[in-house]
This record gives C-alpha cells, structure tokens and sequence, in this order.
C-alpha cells in the first residue's frame, strides 16, 4: 500500500543526496583555496601552501569526526549547552543529532566540508613563514573546537539562534568565513609580515604572486563550489535552491565587476589578482543573506563587497597586518559585512528564523541581532585564536627562521622544491 | 679568436639569428637575461599597490668567432637588432685565448 | 492524504534538482575554457586570458539577467515575439517564464551558463591582440543582446522552432557553439593575425602555445561539464539523460581519436593539441543530436568532427583569420556539422519536435530544417557581430598597440605579469 | 491513479540520476590522474603524460562500448559465463544487462568510467619511457578484455561472487585498483627503469617529479571524485550513500597523515608528494570496503595504507620496478590490503554479499573468500598483463629511443614540448 | 673597458643593484645561474629518498664599464652584496676590447 | 687567473661537475643556455604545421681557475663532457685580471 511515508521517505532520500552532492562541492573548494593561496606566493612556498591545504582538511575532518561535530550539534541546547555542545563523538551511537531528513552521515559530510573551509582560510594569510608543525596544530585546534563552538551558538541552535529575532546567517558568512577570517588576521599578525614585505621607510612593498592561472583558476573551483556552499545550506531539496544559486551568481558577477572597475579608476588598470578576490569577496557577503535576499539585494551586496575588498586590502597593508592572499579582507571583513547587510536587505520573513531588513519594512531588529551575532562570533575567535597562537608560538614556535624565510618553505620544510626542472 | 657578447630585445632574436647565419656564423649561445639601463623599467600595479620593475627582458648571445670576422659579426649584430629606440642593447668584444671543440679536441680557428 | 500533486511535485523537485546541479556543471566549463586558451596562448597573455573568461562570466551573468533573459524567453511568441522576446526582465514578478516542472530561477542557472558559454568562445579567437575594454563591451552585447535572440528563435519558442519541422538543437551546437564560433570569426578577422603570425612570405608561423597541461587540464574539465551541457538540456530527470550521456562520451573518444590519428598520418606524430581540439570538436559536434542520434551516429559524428577540425584549422591558417586556440573551427565549423547530422542521423521521431533524419527513413524535412537553422543564426550573428566588432573599433578601438601586443597584454592591460619569479 | 508503480518509478529516476552524477566525478578523476602523474615525472614528458590520460579514456570508452562492457556483464552467469560474459555487444538490443533500477546507458556510463580508471594507472608507472604508440595498444586491451573479464568474476555475477561466502569488492580496491597496480608493475618492469634512475652502484638516485602544485592539485581532483567512485557504487540513490562517503573521508584522511607522520619521523620533514600518495592509498585502501566498515575500520584501514605505501613505494625502488609515481604501492599494493581488510573489519552481514570480518565476530570465512579474490585476480592480471607486453615489445616495442628518453617523449613523440617560452 | 662579473645570493640583488645605481653605474645585465662552491649544496628528500643537491640559486651580474671606475664598482658590490656567510660570491674583472651601443652605434666610454 | 668557459650538453652536466670536483674545482657556476651549430635544430609540429626550432637547449659553466690548472680543468669537461655526437660543445678560455671574494675580501689565488 501506498503510505504518505513512502512519498516522505522519498523526498528523504533526495534531500540526502542533493547534500551529498553540495558536501562534494564544497570539499572541491578545498583545492580551489589551494589554487589562490598558491597562485598568489611565491613559487619558493607552493609546495607548502597545497601541504597546509592539503593537511588540514585531513587533520580537521579527523578533528571534527572525533570532537568537533559533538561540540557543535550534540545534546541539550539548554544552559550550557546553549554555548557548547557534548554528544555524539565519533558519530557513534543512535541518538547522534542530524538535521531534518538529513542522515547523520551525510549532515556530518556537509558540516566537516564546512569545517575544513573555516580552517583552511587562514593558510593563505599566515603563508611564506609558519612553521609547518604550528600551522597543523592549529588546524586541528580550530576544527575541535574553535569553529565547531561558533557552530552551536546558532546552527546548532545555541544562543544566538535562541535571540528573540535569531541571528541569521544563512550558509555561513560569519560562522565560516569571518571565523577564518578573524583567526587568520589573528595569525598574520602574531606572525609579523613576511621579510622585505616593509621598507626600511616602513612603506609596503609588493610581493607579486607567481601564478596568476593558479590563482584565477582558484577562483573558478571556488565559483562554483560555491553553488553547494549556499545552495546545500537549504539543507533540502526544492525549488528554493534555485533563487540561492541566482543570488550566489549576481553577488559573485557584481563583486567581481565592482572591484575590477575600482582598480581601473584607482590605478588605470584592471587588476587581475584584486578581479579574483572582488569575485570571492562578493560570494562571501551573499552568503549569509543567500536566502534572504533578492536579485537586487545581491548584486547590491556584492558590489559592496567588491569595493569593500579593494579598501580592506590597502587597509591591512599599512597596519602591517602581511596577509599575502587577501583572507582577512575577503573573509573577514566581507563576512562581517554580508552578514550585517541581512539586517538592511532581507526580503523573507520567517517565524523563529529572520525578520525582514531595515530596507524591506521590517525596522531594525534583525539588523541588530546581526550586529550581536557578528560581534560576538568576531570577538570569541579573536580572543581564542590570540591564546592558540600565543600558546603555539611559545612552544613549537609560529615562524620558520630567517634562512628559511628566505631560501623557501618548500626545501626547508619538506625538503624538496615545489617545481624542479630536473633532466 | 675573439668573444663576441650582444644583449639584444627578444623580439629581435630571430632576425639576429639570420643575419648571423647569412654572415657565415656557425655557431653561438643564447640566454635569457634581464637587463638594467637607461631604458629603466616600469611600473606595474599588483592588487592595488604600484612597484617598480627595474629589469627589462633581453637575450644575451655568445659568439666565439675568428678575429678576421668580428667587425662582420658586430655589423651584423648592430643593423639586425636596431630599432633605434632606447633599449636596443649593447655588443661587446673580448679576447679567448684557446677555444676546445668537445666532440673531436680541436683547437682554435678549427673548433669554431 | 497522498494526491498525484505530491508525485508530481516530488518529480519538480527532481528535475529542479537536476537542472541546478547540471548548471554548475555547466559553470564549471568556465574554467575549462580558460585553460584551453591559457595553454595555447603565449605566456605573456596568460592573465589577461584568465581575466577575460573571469570577467565575461560576470559581466555576462547580470547582462542575462537584467535583458537577456527576458528577450530570449520572454513574452509572446507570436509576431515580432517570434524573432525576439520581451518580458521578465530582472526576472522579476510572477509570470516570468520557466520551461516544464523547473523554477524560473533555476531555469534561469541554467540558460546563464550556456550563454557565458556563448560568449566566452569568442575570448579564445580573439587572444593576445585585443583591448581588454572592447572586450568587456563586447561580452555585455553578445548576452544581453545576441545571444538571447538567437536562442529566442529555438530554445524560446521562435520561428526557427515555428517551423512545420522544427529545426532541432537539443543541446546547442549551433545556437550557443556556432554563435560563438561565428563572432569568433568576425572578431578575429577584424583584429588580424598577431604580429609575427604570417612571415614575409605571406606564409604562417606557428606560434606555440605556452603550456600543454593547462590545455589539456581544461580539455578534462570542459568534458566534464558537458555532461551537464548536454544530458541537462533534457530539462527534466528521467532516464533520458542516460543515453545522451553515452552519446557525449562516444563522440568525444571518437572525435579525438579521429584528430589524433589524422595528425599522426599527416605529420609522422599525433599531435597532443590537436587531440584535445578533436575531443571538443567530437562534443560540439554531438550536442545538437545528444539525444536523437543513437550510438553508432554519435560516433560517426565524432569522427567526423575530429577531421573536419584538423582541416578547418589549416583553411583557416590559409586564409589568415588567426584563432590561436581553434575555437572557430571547433565551435563554428563543427557547430554547424554536428547540427546538419541530426538531419541524416537522427534515430529519433518526437511530434512537433524532430523528424528522423534521411538515413533513418525519415526523409530530407529534418535535413532541410537544419540547414535553415544554421544559414539563418551563421547570418545573423556574422551580420550583428560584425557591425558590433565595426562599432568597437571605431570608438574604443580594438587592437592594442604593437608595443603592447611584443611585451604582452599581461603587463600592458592589467600592470602585471601573469608569472612573477620573484624572490 | 497514483500506483506503486509511480513511486517506484520516482525513486528508480533518482537511482539512474545519482549513477550518472556519479559517473561524471569519476570521469573527472581522469583528470586528477594525468595531473599527479604529470607532477610526479619531468616537465619534458609532460604533454607525453597528459595524452596518454586522455587517449586511454576516449579509446577505452569506444573499446568497452563495443566488447567490454559485454564481456563483464552480458549472458549467462552459469559454465563458461562465470569467467566471461558476451551479449549486448554496443549496447544494442533490449535485453542488455543493467542493474537493478538503472537504466543501461546510466549504468555502462558508471562503468567505461571505471574502466577508464583501471586502464589509466599503467599510465603513471610506465611514464618517461613508453612508447605512445605501445601505450593505445595497451590500453585499448585492458579495457576491452582484461579489466572486463576481471569484473566479470565479481561484479558481473561471475565464479567470485558465486563462491559460498561471496568475495566483496565494494567499488573496486581490487577489481579496479589492483587491476591496474598489477598490470603497472608489469608495464614497468617490462620496461625497465628509466635512463639515470640508477646508479653505477646499482643504488636508486631521485628523478624528482616537476610540479608539487600539479600533483597535489591532482590529489584534491581524485579525493572529490572519489565520492562518486565509492558512494556512487551503492548503484542507487538512499542514505547508506552518507555512511559511505564518510568513511572515503576518514581513510583518505588518515592515510595523509599516517605517510605524512611516518616520512617525518624518518627523514626528519614531512614530505609533500609522499602524503598525496598517502591520501590516495587510504582512498584505494577503503574502497573495497567502503560500505561495510565502520569509522573506526576506516580509520584503520586509511592509516594502515598510509603507512605501507611508504615502505612499498621504497621496496619497489629497491627491486628495480620503477614506478615514478608510486602507482604499483598506492592502487596495486594498498588495494590488496584494503580488499583483504574487508575480511577483519566487515562490520555488516548481508545474505548473500558479506559476512561479518574476523575482527567483529563473523569468523575467517569473509577473510578467506577476499584472499581468494586477491590473488586470483593478481594471477590472472600478472599473466595476462605479461602475455601482452611482451607481444608489444615484440612487435610495435616498447621503450622509446636512448636520444628520445634523454630529450623527451614531448618533442619525439609528439612533435612538441609541453611548455614554450617563445615570444 | 673591463668587464665585471658579480656572483651574488639572490636575496641580495637589489641591494647590489641600488648601491650600484648610487656608484653611479647606468646600465647591466643579469642571469639566473646555479653555483657550486663551497657553500655546498644540501640534501633533499623526495618521497622517502634522499638526495644531494649541489648547486645554489645565484645571481650574476656583468657590468661593462669604464677602467676609471672598475675599483669603486667592484667596493660597491662587495659591501652592498656580503653577509658573512659561506657562499656570498665572487667579483671576477676582464677586459673588453671594444664595446658598442647598439642603437646608435657609438663606440667605447660613449656607448657605456 | 683563467675564465674557463664550457658549452656542454645538459644530461652531461652531473658528470662534468663530478669530473671537476675530482679534478680539485673549488667552484663553478652553471647557466641554462640554447646553442646554436652545426648541431642544427629539429622540426616540431604543432597543430598540424611544422616549425624549425633552431636552439637546443645546452648547459654553460664558467670557471675561474689559476693558470695552473687550466689544462687539467679544460682535459675533464672535455672527456666528461664529450659522447662523439655532433653538439657535444665547446670550451674557451679569458683572461681575468682581478677576482675577488665577496665574503672576505680576498683577492686572487686566494679568492678561487
Ligand atoms: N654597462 C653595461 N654593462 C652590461 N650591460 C649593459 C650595460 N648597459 C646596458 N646594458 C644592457 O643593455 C641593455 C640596454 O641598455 P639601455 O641603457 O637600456 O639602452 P641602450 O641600449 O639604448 O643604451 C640593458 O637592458 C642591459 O641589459
Ligand atoms: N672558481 C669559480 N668560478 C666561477 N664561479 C665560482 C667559483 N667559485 C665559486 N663560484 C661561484 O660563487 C658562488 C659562491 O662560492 P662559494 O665557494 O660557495 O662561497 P664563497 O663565495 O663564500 O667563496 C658559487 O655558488 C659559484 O656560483
Ligand atoms: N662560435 C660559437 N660561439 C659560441 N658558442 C658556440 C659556438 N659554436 C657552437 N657554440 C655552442 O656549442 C654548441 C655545440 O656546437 P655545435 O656546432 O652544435 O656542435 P659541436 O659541439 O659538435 O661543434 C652550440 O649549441 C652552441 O651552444
């Protein structure tokens, strides 16, 4: 016979696969990091820059099996629980949480491919001069537990969630990338810049990147990861995914478009590199909103974003904050940004989730709670970030000696040359 | 037996190639270098920031030839890479002592 | 209570599903593009390439948005609606069209990819001599404007679909790959050949690509994505998709297979470049009939284009149109072959669809159709590409200087080198 | 009415839509081969390596289109039929063999893509010496003859899986993995190690590979096809996809950090090239039992691969097989361990399919029937595999020229190098 | 005429390159070599296996110029190019016979 | 002192360097050169259209050397270097009148 279960079990079943299929996307956004953060270093580095990448997803997706997802999804949401999860290590046993229709298994697919981007943002900052050995130790401290506690306070349904007017952060502008972003300017600066990135004047000098195809083709793998990153966020499979993947496309065309045309004006020359970045920093801003908004919040959101970037990059640069990829730009400042423009742009009203913007009729309350989720999130990572490094730094030590420094991570650190041209 | 040194722009590489060959040079070596000179550089702009590039791309060529040809070869050289803009390059001549074919242990004016 | 209505949805939402994922796909044959063009280009261009399919992509994507959707599926299809459409722009409001069980916006994913797909062909032909601003101005022309009339007179209802046999491209080889490929033709010839392409002598000299790896990487990718190219233009999930999917492979291995052993018997070896060009070709050539022909014709159509690619880019060498990547000869000339196919090969008989072709019994309608299909879009693009390239040169200009051209569009047009070795 | 039928026929589109999405990341994996092998060999045989990843896929596509596919899974399963099938030639007729819900084109797509990839393993570990013409002969064989009827044996309802407690191969540790590492260690002991690889001493000196960024790129390339490999073998779409995918995860994890560990314990620094090859060995190592171990037997089984790729990697080395990219330690050797593994860690029971492993209470008959399975089909590839090169070298040859190898394949065999500086 | 050869660590050429241009120097030419020396190598590991590597990235430099200022060229590499360390180069001088702008084809001191 | 300057083919180049050090060479410096001869280059086809290459990528060593050793250094590239087969290279020798250690100062025989 015919059940109303049958139907549900199907829908079941292809919300599990459409999210098996985004965690697949955004696992492939692994190698499109790689790709920018290689592109835009020296090619003394390349070698360590896909290890980090390379290593971090593992050593995270270990991290966030064993602890992370715990802390991040598991037990009561009340009292404590409201900040810190505890159940359901290892994924074992019966009672682990899982979302909706979704499958332990394939929720844990999609939040590890998650995880493992939140990680993964700071290698690009902290590039050319981390000791390999710290950088390992920091990925899988931010896969255990930095990140996976911003998870609990709102997807996994902590405080922040709990807010009168929820704090609203769709596929993860804040949780994910500002996350990373923070943690990565924490690094960078703890770090100190890279040697000759200053003048003896204290003027910056330019590092160039040594493969922009390396870069750009990041950007594309990044593109359209992306499409999982907000489309999967839904957590389902409808229609809605379509208006997510719309939206993705116009923040990203719109930033892109943004930052080249500022470039032009600022310096009479489209820049390739800021191009790449304009497009990532406008996929970043939408993401938090990706849901919410519409087309014209979107391409408003990400146009915002593309000149936001161009600012945010001079900006660092003269606090002496040497991020050579851009991450706490992009990441960072964008993700901040996205997520507090859901409070001006929302067009969606829904109960116990988000309230409507300030432009769209719905005053100021959502544009508050954004402000306090933003807030809070930045200032919890900065401070644990702080002592990681702090800690790291004082043990095994952040930063590779000055030979090092200069004659390469790749030969020093892993004891052979990313190109060679052996006969 | 004279060493013969052009720096030239790389554009111009193949028609000093020809030239050479059609003045009777059998042999020479080429390599990518980058020069500094009254040309100067220029300025490139890399994700916002300005900074100065101060070397130009250019060829070197090595020839070792026979005293009697130099004044040919440098000719050669001179009227195949001028474009008469600034950076064409320079060409300079010193004295080899003894010049070694590998293959067959030839010396001097034989192993050119 | 269980309704046919919950079935039906629950097919919607498969479809929708498909579509979207297929997009991506799709998307992802964005970077394909760049590295096929990047890898048969010289290095000194090599991010000005990875700009121009960067930046097409998202000057394209909100061009399509906000016009070119509207005129490609936008209002009635009858009268002047025939030839071109006007309804939905910004895809705002509620009527806005969508194809069977799909959402408007996840239609729209989709019929954005393949018109950056249109556009972007043209990038190739038309490297390492062209004004990067032209370029822009060029790529918002053909997908707000070109390109959506084009697949108004098919894909959206026109009269090229009006006719008593409908002209049939399933999936595009003419309307997006001969589109490109024509304004590929009209864009470089205008251009002329770069410096140093033809010898005193009048004859051609080869200028070698920079990079095998980049090219061939991006033969793999575009591969891949044409799998959603092609088994997503079914518009639904059914098992349909299956058979255009072995038809698409089949073409592929047979068009390379054909290039290949063509170069090896004309030159003593098989040319690696060429192979990669006969993969695509087979593709192109294949799309129109992805799901009409059976097996046996897709090889032959693969075979076909396989050496029709080889010699189209010798004639065209000859007559010096210089299109340092063959994208002319892949997409134009195979275009236009693998839809006149469908007229002899067709398997398939559909109402108001498609007829069988003259070697399956069908009778020459098909044919027939087929070529009016392809005469009428070869003219109309040639005829608005060339008074679009016409008005470009004659404003911005078209070229870059010769200095620009020997030193590169990488330091002149965007202030910095693709590869940097600095230390 | 709404039957039965109409949901069966739901979730059957489903299966086929899953396959086919799965199959496209498997063929994706193509291009993750041709990158690792590209980075792990000379940049003066890099356009050699790419060709021949893309040859092997388009010939092998055409050669199991016509015979393979018939040999692995048409006829009857009984007498001759258990080691060798042969009906649905081209996949014409109806009553070609499919399995269960999936339409026959969706299911000969999933597997010319396996095909492809045990065709494409060779490739690696003949690299830099192998003559082109040799190397299409090859794998036109193995994909029409020796990886089909290997399959038979188990996948095709053959003697392997009509034994009592039926071998289990999940996605192909060994019938696709160990296929190929046992046909590579053929192919390069056949040919011998390349110029130079060994010293006047008899001791092995480093040919290191040209481009870290390459290899590792291609690693990210695999891992994410990999999802599709693995859960796509489940051959229909519901939730044990996400208990498969996260053990892909943990093992390819595990076995990343387990080669990474174990090269920095003995030589003092992490080695980049090294943990890809660790990352693909716990990914071959897990295959087999993908979908009936648990995390912890996943993790187990990744770092086990991890840690024996290494030492085999240096085994090899020291009999003289030289194998530039570790192809016969990472698919040959750890495929056998991953598939004998099955027989310890099994944690299901399924009539039929698998038995419980040694380790969770379900006695040595699973362990027994896995080693059955290994060495048989060892046997059969080693003997085939050397009947057919030594009929190669016989013939049409093997190994190129001294001046070729010296030079490189590029410019001898293919009339080009694989990079260009020129102007 | 001499000619000037500067090997130099990489890392240290735009100091050599700015104390140059303070020394007044208007044009050169550098190549990307690899010195074996008594830096010596170091040993690389790829894969598991060890091996020697024997060359170091260096920088050359050729300067041709006037004899007058030979001694206050070769003092302004020296300082601008040292560290101390093993493998900070060597300054070699030889003569050059003749030395032609390319441009405009003047000869000797006008063609520096 | 000497400049020993030696063309030789690159997969040649790890014998040649281990020759030298036999021979007591302190030091060397290696640059990636394409040479031109009698060697002549090949045809490659690209594309379907064929094109002359007519550099073949070589291997440069310059050496300073005292005039002592001159001989023997010039005897071990040439036996280390040479397969008989057109392209094996060449060798020449220059006068340098001044070398100089950049580390410590030293001049001459010392600075080797
Ligand atoms: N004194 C010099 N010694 C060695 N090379 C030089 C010298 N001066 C110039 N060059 C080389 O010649 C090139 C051209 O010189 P430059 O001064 O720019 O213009 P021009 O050739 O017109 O004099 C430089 O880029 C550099 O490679
Ligand atoms: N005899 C030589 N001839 C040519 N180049 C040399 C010679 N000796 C050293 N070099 C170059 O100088 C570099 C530094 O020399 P090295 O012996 O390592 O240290 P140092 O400069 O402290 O003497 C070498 O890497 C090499 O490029
Ligand atoms: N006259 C020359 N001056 C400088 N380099 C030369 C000269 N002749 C030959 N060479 C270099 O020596 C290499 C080998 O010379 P070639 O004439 O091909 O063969 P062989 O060494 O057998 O005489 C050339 O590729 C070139 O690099």
């Amino acid at each position: 016979m015919l059940s109303e279960a049958t139907v549900q079990s199907l829908q079941a079943t292809l919300d599990n696969l459409w999210i098996l299929i985004a965690a697949v996307l955004v696992i492939f956004m692994q190698a499109g990091f790689a790709l920018v953060e290689a592109g835009l270093t020296r090619g003394k580095n390349v070698a360590n820059i896909f290890m980090k990448n390379l290593v971090d997803f593992c050593v995270g997706a270990l991290a966030f099996f064993i602890v992370g997802y715990a802390i991040a999804f598991g037990g009561s949401m009340t009292g404590l629980g409201r900040y810190f999860g505890g159940d359901g290590w290892f994924l074992a046993g019966d009672g682990v949480f899982s979302y909706g229709t979704l499958d332990k298994f394939v929720f844990f697919t999609y939040q590890v491919a998650f995880a493992a981007t939140a990680a993964t943002i700071v290698s690009g900052a902290m590039a050319e001069r981390t000791k390999f050995k710290a950088y390992v130790l920091y990925s899988a401290v931010i896969s255990a537990l930095i990140y996976p506690v911003v998870v609990r306070w709102q997807w996994g349904g902590g405080w922040l969630f709990q807010l009168d007017t929820p704090f609203h952060d769709f596929a993860g502008s804040t949780l994910v990338h500002m996350t990373g972003g923070v943690a990565a300017a924490v690094g960078a600066s703890k770090l100190g810049p890279r040697l000759g990135r200053y003048g003896a004047d204290g003027r910056p000098r330019v590092i160039p990147g040594h493969s922009i195809p390396l870069a750009i083709l990041g950007c594309f793998v990044l593109l359209v990861g992306w499409y999982g990153f907000n489309a999967g966020s839904w957590l389902a499979a409808d229609k809605v995914i379509g208006e997510i993947a719309v939206n993705t496309t116009l923040a990203a065309g719109a930033g892109a478009i943004a930052a080249m045309t500022l470039t032009w004006v600022r310096s009479g020359k489209p820049d390739v590199a800021m191009t790449g970045n304009g497009l990532l920093a406008g996929l970043v801003g939408v993401t938090a909103g990706a849901w919410v908004v519409n087309g014209l919040g979107a391409i408003v959101i990400g146009l915002g974003a593309g000149i936001i970037v161009v600012f945010a990059v001079s900006f660092f640069d003269k606090v002496k904050i040497d991020d050579p990829v851009g991450a706490v730009s992009v990441h960072g400042v964008c993700g901040a940004f996205g997520t507090v423009m859901v409070g001006l742009f929302s067009a969606k009203e829904a109960d116990g989730v988000v309230k409507k913007g300030l432009f769209y009729g719905g005053g100021p309350d959502q544009l508050v709670s954004q402000i306090i989720g933003v807030v809070s999130v930045a200032v919890f990572v900065f401070v644990t970030a702080w002592i990681l490094f702090s800690i790291l730094k004082a043990t095994v030590g952040l930063r590779v000696g000055e030979q090092e420094e200069i004659e390469g991570l790749d030969v020093h650190e892993h004891g052979f040359g990313g190109y060679s041209n052996a006969n | 037996m004279k060493l013969i040194t052009a720096i030239v722009k790389p554009f111009k590489l193949d028609d000093v190639k020809d030239a050479l060959k059609s003045a009777g040079v059998a042999g020479m070596t080429v390599t990518e270098v980058k020069g500094f000179g009254r040309q100067g550089g220029h300025t490139e702009t890399y994700r916002g920031s300005e900074y100065a590039i101060d070397f130009v791309p250019k060829m070197k060529l090595e020839l070792v030839v026979d005293d009697s040809v130099v004044d040919t070869v440098v000719e050669a050289v001179k009227s195949a890479a001028a474009t008469g803009k600034i950076g064409d390059g320079k060409i300079w001549v010193a004295d080899v002592t003894r010049l070694v074919r590998i293959r067959t242990g030839e010396e001097g004016t034989n192993a050119v």
